[in-house]
């Protein structure tokens, strides 16, 4: 191996260099200094295989022949290896993408970022605390030149900003190393960690002056951490460096000064612990809470930079719980970090304008767009890269301790931190685009694919790295997923192609794994593999190549797939995270969707989070912890634990389901999707909700809190839900928000279903799963195909349309009457289920909210048929056609499978049924050849269709025969008079349609949700932006924060302690 | 000594901080941290010596076998040396830097330099 | 002034933390494990009589390494920063310097450099080193720049000097890797006899070095000051 | 012996934070300042003699009171043209 002093020396070299080479000659100048970092990547990255792969020994390097601690010694391994390759490649793409800049600026600007990579080095490497320092310097004074590459004239003012600060962290350093040395006599870190651990023994004068030295130095070096308030100075350097010095300053830099602060707590030994994570909770939490109002792209990186460094410094300190894991969580944190800055950062040299919005330019560059999407991803810690592992284990172990403040302020910062990333994201999606699309050059595209491509190679790494430490599986291994993956490799195929791949793909999954489910899961199972493909033949109808929504809708799916397989709450949570991810970019494809979008993903996330939780609390209360815990454990948890884990969960899965309460996203997001998205998101994505809570009531079952039963309470919020959600979807005028509301009332059904807890509710939910899939996908699908061929999707805008679009008329109609519960259709057995499944239980008063909803359903209903099929046809539409032949084909099949599973609901139900028993031995349904029997009564699917059948035929031509004389009236067989209405639509009799129930009605649809989590975010935005004025631009101010930290820090921990 | 010379070197640290922070002209704060540097070394020195023994250079005088009982501790002084060099060049960075700004705005009033903020 | 005020609480504040730091400290009587290991062992593993030289060319020879970079780059810093300031010099009229100064510097400057490299090149025997040597040589070149403002100084030699000092240095330090025992090992010469000039192995050479290239970066940050174009 | 070199770092010690005060205190003119700060390095390398410390003494003398001063006035001197021009 190549001596890792070479690092330094080859730099160096390089540097000395450049300086006996004359001004003109920047080529030659240029190719040094990339031959320099090429070498010391090279030299990193020898090391790191030695580590990782041959298994090689921590190697000293000594210096000037001698021992430490008489001699500075460097130490490379495992950590030092990857942190210094992190550093040296950092560089290098650096050095690539700055390329224009270091011609601009010669040799010297060259040697200065060679110098600069080489002190990250030589800070990661040094085991020598004066060493370090002299390293710091070096950082510091390089960072000072480096900053003024960029063309921001504001750089200058932030360069001497952080002189000045720089200037006061060198002088608590060097007084905190000289005292440290006169108590210990060394200045070797490892020699000092074993003194100051034998002086702190005593509790004498030389403990406290040793005490007092380490707080120094420590706090001199978090101070490099930017510490909240400490770090104006560095918002400002990131706000106006080059963005290429703020991916070295966000990545290498902030990487080489954790690495520090670990050396330093590693003298400094558990008693700085709590500080460390004080520090690193209040910088992660506030960071990002500032970062909300935040509209400069640069400087909002820099707040989410200081907010994830504070993450890592918190793990630092939790070392103590998080033992053999640290590194692993550590780095995978860091790294994800560190990859993701990077590469944001240089992508924001490719984006003219510095507000958020302007990144837009990018959308027409789809390989940049999904390095994005890498990137939020990985700061996100979404699966699979790196911080989703760290993430898992760190709040399971912190659970472990029961440090649940801790989780909650972790989580919530870390929901902020993903909410404005998203916004960003729906930024570059749906805003205009700018005149100039994103300029870049091969070498600036060269620096963003590498650290896109290194967020993927991490990401597997950790996988690897998780199976073989944890024992969780490497997501990037699963089948589903990579299918997915495979989308974004061959985007740029037809997307028809791509369309029957998918199908097929999906069908072949179901083949290869059907033999694998219980029936329970076998209906989920067949909901997401054969009805996602029956969906996804009406996106046939889309022409060209679709970019990006077959990666999109692929993850979805691949979620789904993955959640209904998963046996141990990694894989079931990982897939959960999965499908939510796809599932928001797929709603962000629909054309007003973007807030919409971003509310879904935020509450989804919450929702995730506090299903982390949940599971990170149970991992930590089943009875006899395994290294993984196994869904079926959750049956273990005992009090008092589990029914604070059930609720943590339940509200989970509910933000899914769209429980009252936490639905606010459903409406715009269901119905602003896409025509074949609605169905997908609607028909599909809901179930893995209520499959959660399957789940969760299969293992845990009821559950007391203070004396409450919790699947009462889940009964009340089925029930609200149930009622509220038909009650918004009467009064919407909008076809598709009218299905989505009435998707949030279905929901409520399965969800009290489920909550009855006993047999029939559960066959009554599951009967809600089939069917609300099949209608509401076919619904969707009719009323997308409508709003396509009428331009809107406002009801009283249309009309009369049965005869121009007979199929979709029959698709909804069909639809409407499965949906009402009314017979012949499926839909009455599912009523019929449902009436005896409430029978069977003795809460009375939800029982009647759940009555009233039925009635408030057929009212919206109605209006489907009523307002767009019948009625006068609009002048404009009198030349449209039926929809497109593939969005009708699914309707088609859809109707069939109504009729099919109306006449023999026993083949799905049947199994499901018998499965049941094991749950609820009781009150099971006697299926003998054709009828259904309950303890209430019995049903005979065959006779209700035929009954059904002659009674409709009659009714209809009778219907014929009265109506053959009826006489047609002309749409405008009317006089007008008067003036022309100011809104013309009021006068439309569909406008409003229920404007009377709303008198008696409408207290009830006001929309208190909505205001109240608005509420939320307005007070988030306004404290945060109120707070962010503490950074006044002043560097006189900002160096007073410094002192003011160190004052705070030294009071809380000295005082506060005691000593 | 040693404790005049830390409390004397504690003190400047004070007074150059104190400079740094209520003059609101960038030299002056430059040199308000010249001095704050002096004091820093001064305590570093301060630290090291130790009573009545002699500075770290063997001649005729302290001779290679008795240094262990006559010389002070060298170290501190190693330190000071580099310390006092790369005080020097960052004060002549900064110093770059307050010409570059004056000559940016025609002004060495730190507070007039607040474009980035928030 | 409330902003005094509080920056004065704060000082009290960080007075209080120096307070019991000083408390805190214990004189010692006797050399420290590190210090003692410097006294018995200088002479038998570096040959110099100078300790203090010893611990910063070779024990200590990384922070001299990174001290010197240091300078490097503040010299190529400023540089940098005033890159955009030296538009040609000024050729305005400007009071020609008086006979006593021109004469007086033509005497001092070859005396002031060769007090420079006396200093250096005697860092392993007596107090003074490369740094000090170094910055004598560049007070050389400050009372050229006194004596005749608009002279021209070449910004080649200079950083041809720098440079190649500082290749040296980084290359010797090489060579201890090779022929000694580490990196800045200065026993790739003979080590000598206690108190001579050839003596101490590399340390004079590295001293010397030091001295050159100190005195080079001292000199590039005056005259890229001087020669800035008033705004 | 030991007192007189008492007697003397105290006395220049006093000087010291004297001088240093003046570096820092507001409203005196610009190279008043920078000599005094000047001043305090000076002092200070002697104090560093005092301290048995020849090396850092040589060093401070050169390099803190020498060559800084110097930067400050090549700074100022172009900084107050500037004012008198502009």
């Amino acid at each position: 191996m190549v001596n890792a002093i070479h690092i330094i020396s080859a730099a160096l070299g390089a540097a000395f260099l450049l300086g006996v080479l004359k001004e003109e000659q920047r080529r030659t100048a240029y190719a040094i200094t990339l031959a320099a970092f090429a070498f010391m990547t090279a030299v990193s990255a020898g090391w790191l295989w030695a580590f990782v792969m041959e298994g090689a020994a921590p190697v000293e390097i000594l210096t000037a022949g001698g021992t430490p601690p008489f001699v500075i010694n460097l130490r490379m391994a495992l950590p030092e290896a990857a942190l210094t390759l992190l550093a040296n490649l950092t560089g290098l793409l650096s050095a690539i993408y700055l390329k224009e800049a270091l011609f601009a600026h010669g040799r010297r600007a060259m040697a200065v970022l060679l110098i600069a990579v080489m002190a990250l080095s030589g800070i990661i490497l040094t085991r020598d605390i004066f060493n370090l320092f002299v390293f710091f310097e070096l950082t510091a004074i390089a960072t000072g030149g480096l900053i003024l590459l960029s063309e921001n004239d504001c750089s200058l003012s932030a360069g001497f900003k952080y002189l000045i600060v720089s200037q006061m962290i060198s002088v608590f350093l060097l007084i905190g190393i000289i005292f440290a040395y006169h108590a210990t006599g060394t200045l070797n870190i490892d020699g000092l960690a074993t003194a100051a651990h034998d002086l702190l023994q005593g509790n004498n004068q030389a403990a406290l002056g040793l005490k007092l030295a380490f707080f120094l130095m420590f706090i001199a070096v978090v101070a490099e951490l930017k510490p909240f308030p400490a770090n104006g100075w560095a918002l400002d350097i990131y706000e106006s460096a080059h963005p290429a010095f703020s991916a070295i300053f966000s990545a290498a830099t902030a990487s080489a000064f954790l690495y520090a602060t670990d050396k330093l707590l590693f003298i400094g030994g558990p008693d700085w612990y709590p500080i460390a994570t004080g520090i690193g909770i209040v910088t992660f939490v506030v960071s990002n809470l500032l970062a909300l109002p935040q509209t400069n792209d640069r400087r909002q990186l820099g707040y989410s930079s200081i907010a994830q460094t504070g993450l890592v410094l918190l793990v630092l300190g939790q070392r103590d719980i998080l033992g053999e894991a640290t590194a692993f969580i550590a780095f995978g944190l860091l790294l994800s970090h560190a990859v993701a800055k990077a590469g944001l950062y240089w992508l924001s040299g490719l984006v003219a304008e510095r507000e958020l919005t302007a990144w837009a330019a990018l959308r027409e560059r789809p390989l940049l767009v999904f390095a994005f999407v890498t990137f939020i991803a990985m700061l996100s810690g979404l699966p699979p890269f790196p911080g989703f592992y760290a993430k898992w284990e760190l709040v399971h172990l912190l659970a472990g301790a029961d440090r649940l403040v801790l989780i909650a302020l972790i989580l919530l910062g870390a929901l902020v931190e993903a909410g404005y990333l998203f916004r960003w994201f729906g930024y570059i999606i749906k805003r205009e685009a700018p005149a100039e699309a994103a300029a870049c050059t091969t070498h600036k595209l060269t620096a963003v694919v590498v650290a896109a491509a290194a967020g993927w190679a991490l990401g597997f790494l950790w996988g690897d790295l998780a199976g073989t430490s944890f024992g969780r599986g490497n997501l990037l291994l699963a089948l589903p997923l990579l299918f997915a993956l495979g989308f974004v490799l061959f985007d740029w195929l037809p997307a028809w192609v791509k369309n029957t791949v998918a199908i097929a793909g999906m069908l072949a999954f179901f083949g290869l794994t059907y033999t694998e489910y219980d029936p329970l899961r076998l209906i989920f199972a067949i909901i997401i593999l054969i009805g996602g493909p029956i969906i996804l033949l009406a996106s046939y109808h889309a022409h060209g190549r679709r970019i990006g929504f077959y990666p999109a809708a692929m993850l979805m799916y691949a979620g789904l797939a993955m959640l209904i397989r998963a046996t141990d709450s990694f894989g079931f949570f990982a897939a959960w995270e999965l499908l939510t991810v796809g599932s928001y970019f797929l709603i962000l494809r629909g054309k007003n969707s973007e807030p919409h979008a971003l509310s879904y993903i935020v509450f989804s996330l919450g929702g995730a989070f506090l299903i982390l939780t949940g599971f990170a609390l149970a991992a930590a209360n089943v009875v006899s912890p395994a290294p993984t815990f196994a869904l079926a454990s959750l049956s273990q948890l005992e009090q008092p634990a589990a029914p604070w884990i059930f609720v943590l969960l339940a509200i989970g899965f509910m933000t899914k389901t769209a429980a009252i309460g936490l639905h606010i996203w459903l409406p715009g997001a269901h119905g602003e999707a896409e025509t074949d998205v609605s169905p997908m998101v609607s028909g599909i994505l809901l179930k893995a909700g209520l499959y959660g809570l399957f789940v969760l009531l299969m293992t845990m079952g009821k559950q007391q809190l203070y004396g409450i039963e919790l699947t009462h309470a889940l009964l009340w919020i089925g029930a609200l839900s149930a009622l509220l959600g038909n009650l918004m979807a009467i009064f919407e005028e909008d076809a598709k928000r009218l299905l989505a509301y009435s998707s949030i009332g279905q929901m409520g059904y399965a969800v009290f279903g489920l909550a009855l807890m006993n047999h029939l509710g559960w066959l009554m939910a599951l009967m809600f799963v089939i069917n609300h899939y099949i209608y509401k996908s076919m619904l969707f699908l009719s009323a997308g195909g409508v709003a396509k061929r009428t331009g809107t999707r406002d009801m009283y805008k249309m009309g009369g349309l049965i005869t121009l679009m007979p199929l979709s008329f029959i698709a909804t109609l069909i639809g409407i009457i499965a949906v009402s519960g009314v017979p012949p259709l499926s839909g009455f057995g599912g009523r019929w289920i449902f009436y005896n499944a409430i029978l069977t239980t003795d809460t009375r008063l939800p029982l009647i909210i759940i009555f009233l909803a039925g009635p408030i359903a057929f009212l919206y209903l109605f209006r489907l048929i009523h307002t767009i099929f019948l009625g006068q046809l609009k002048d404009e539409h009198r030349r449209i056609k039926e929809a497109p032949f593939w969005i009708i084909l699914p309707q088609m099949i859809f109707v069939a499978l109504l009729m099919v599973f109306a006449v023999v609901p026993g083949l799905a139900l049947r199994h499901v049924d018998h499965y049941l028993n094991q749950f609820f031995p009781e009150g099971g349904l006697n299926w003998t050849s054709g009828t259904i029997t309950s303890n209430y009564g019995y049903w005979d699917p065959i006779a209700i269709m035929i009954i059904g059948g002659v009674i409709f035929m009659t009714l209809f031509m009778w219907l014929l025969f009265v109506n053959r004389k009826a006489q047609k009236v002309k749409q405008f067989n009317i006089v007008f008079s008067a003036e022309r209405p100011y809104r013309p639509e009021t006068t439309h009799f569909a406008w409003n349609f229920f404007a009377s129930y709303r008198k008696a009605l409408g207290f009830l649809v006001q929309p208190f949700v909505t205001r109240f989590w608005g509420a939320v975010t307005d007070t988030l935005h306004t404290g945060a932006d109120l707070a962010r004025r503490l950074y006044n631009g002043n560097g006189q101010t900002y160096a007073l924060h410094m002192l003011a930290f160190v004052s705070i820090i030294y009071w809380i921990y000295f005082i506060g302690v005691g000593i | 000594m040693d404790y005049i010379a830390m409390t004397t070197g504690f003190i400047l640290i004070l007074i150059g901080l104190f400079g740094a922070l209520t003059n609101r002209n960038i030299l002056r704060m430059i040199v308000a941290f010249t001095v704050a540097d002096t004091g820093v070394n001064l305590v570093i020195v301060g630290v090291g010596y130790m009573r009545g023994r002699t500075a770290p250079i063997l001649d005729s005088a302290v001779a290679a076998a008795d240094a262990v009982a006559r010389i002070i501790d060298p170290v501190p002084q190693a330190l000071v040396l580099t310390a006092i060099v790369i005080g020097v060049g960052v004060t002549a960075l900064m110093l770059a830097y307050a010409y570059k700004l004056y000559e940016k705005k025609h002004t060495l009033d730190i507070a007039k330099f607040t474009e980035l903020k928030w | 002034m409330v902003s005094r005020f509080f920056v004065l609480l704060l000082l009290t504040g960080v007075g209080a933390i120096f307070v019991s730091l000083m408390f805190g400290y214990v004189p010692d009587n006797a050399l420290n494990l590190t210090a003692r290991y410097y006294a018995e062992n200088t002479v038998r593993d570096t040959g110099a009589a100078n300790i203090v030289a010893a611990i910063v060319v070779t024990f200590r020879g990384l922070d001299t390494l990174g001290e010197v970079t240091v300078l490097f780059l503040t010299a190529a810093i400023v540089g940098l920063v005033l890159a955009g300031s030296q538009q040609g010099r000024l050729r305005r009229e400007q009071p020609a310097p008086g006979e006593l100064l021109v004469t007086g510097t033509r005497l001092l400057v070859p005396l002031t450099l060769l007090l420079g490299v006396y200093v250096f090149v005697n860092g392993h025997l007596t107090p003074g080193g490369g740094f000090q040597g170094g910055a004598i040589l560049a007070s050389a070149v400050l009372m050229l720049l006194l004596a005749d403002p608009l002279r021209e100084f070449s910004h080649q030699l200079i950083s041809a000097i720098e440079s190649i000092s500082g290749l040296v240095f980084v290359a010797i330090g090489l060579l201890g890797m090779v022929y000694a025992g580490g990196f800045l090992d200065n026993r790739i010469l003979p080590l000598g006899t206690l108190g001579d000039l050839i003596s101490a192995g590399a340390i004079p050479v590295i001293y010397s070095f030091i001295g050159l290239k100190v005195g080079a970066e001292f000199s590039s940050m005056m005259v890229n000051l001087s020669e800035t174009e008033e705004p | 012996m030991s007192t007189i070199f008492i007697i003397m770092s105290l006395l220049l010690c006093g000087a010291m934070i004297v001088a240093g005060l003046m570096a820092v205190w507001p409203g005196r003119n610009l190279p008043i300042v920078i000599l005094a700060s000047g001043l305090v390095s000076l002092l200070a390398s002697v104090q560093f003699l005092l301290l048995a410390a020849p090396d850092v003494a040589m060093t401070e003398a050169a390099i803190g009171s020498g060559l800084t001063t110097f930067l400050f006035f090549f700074v100022l001197n172009r900084v107050r043209k500037g004012t008198h021009h502009g």
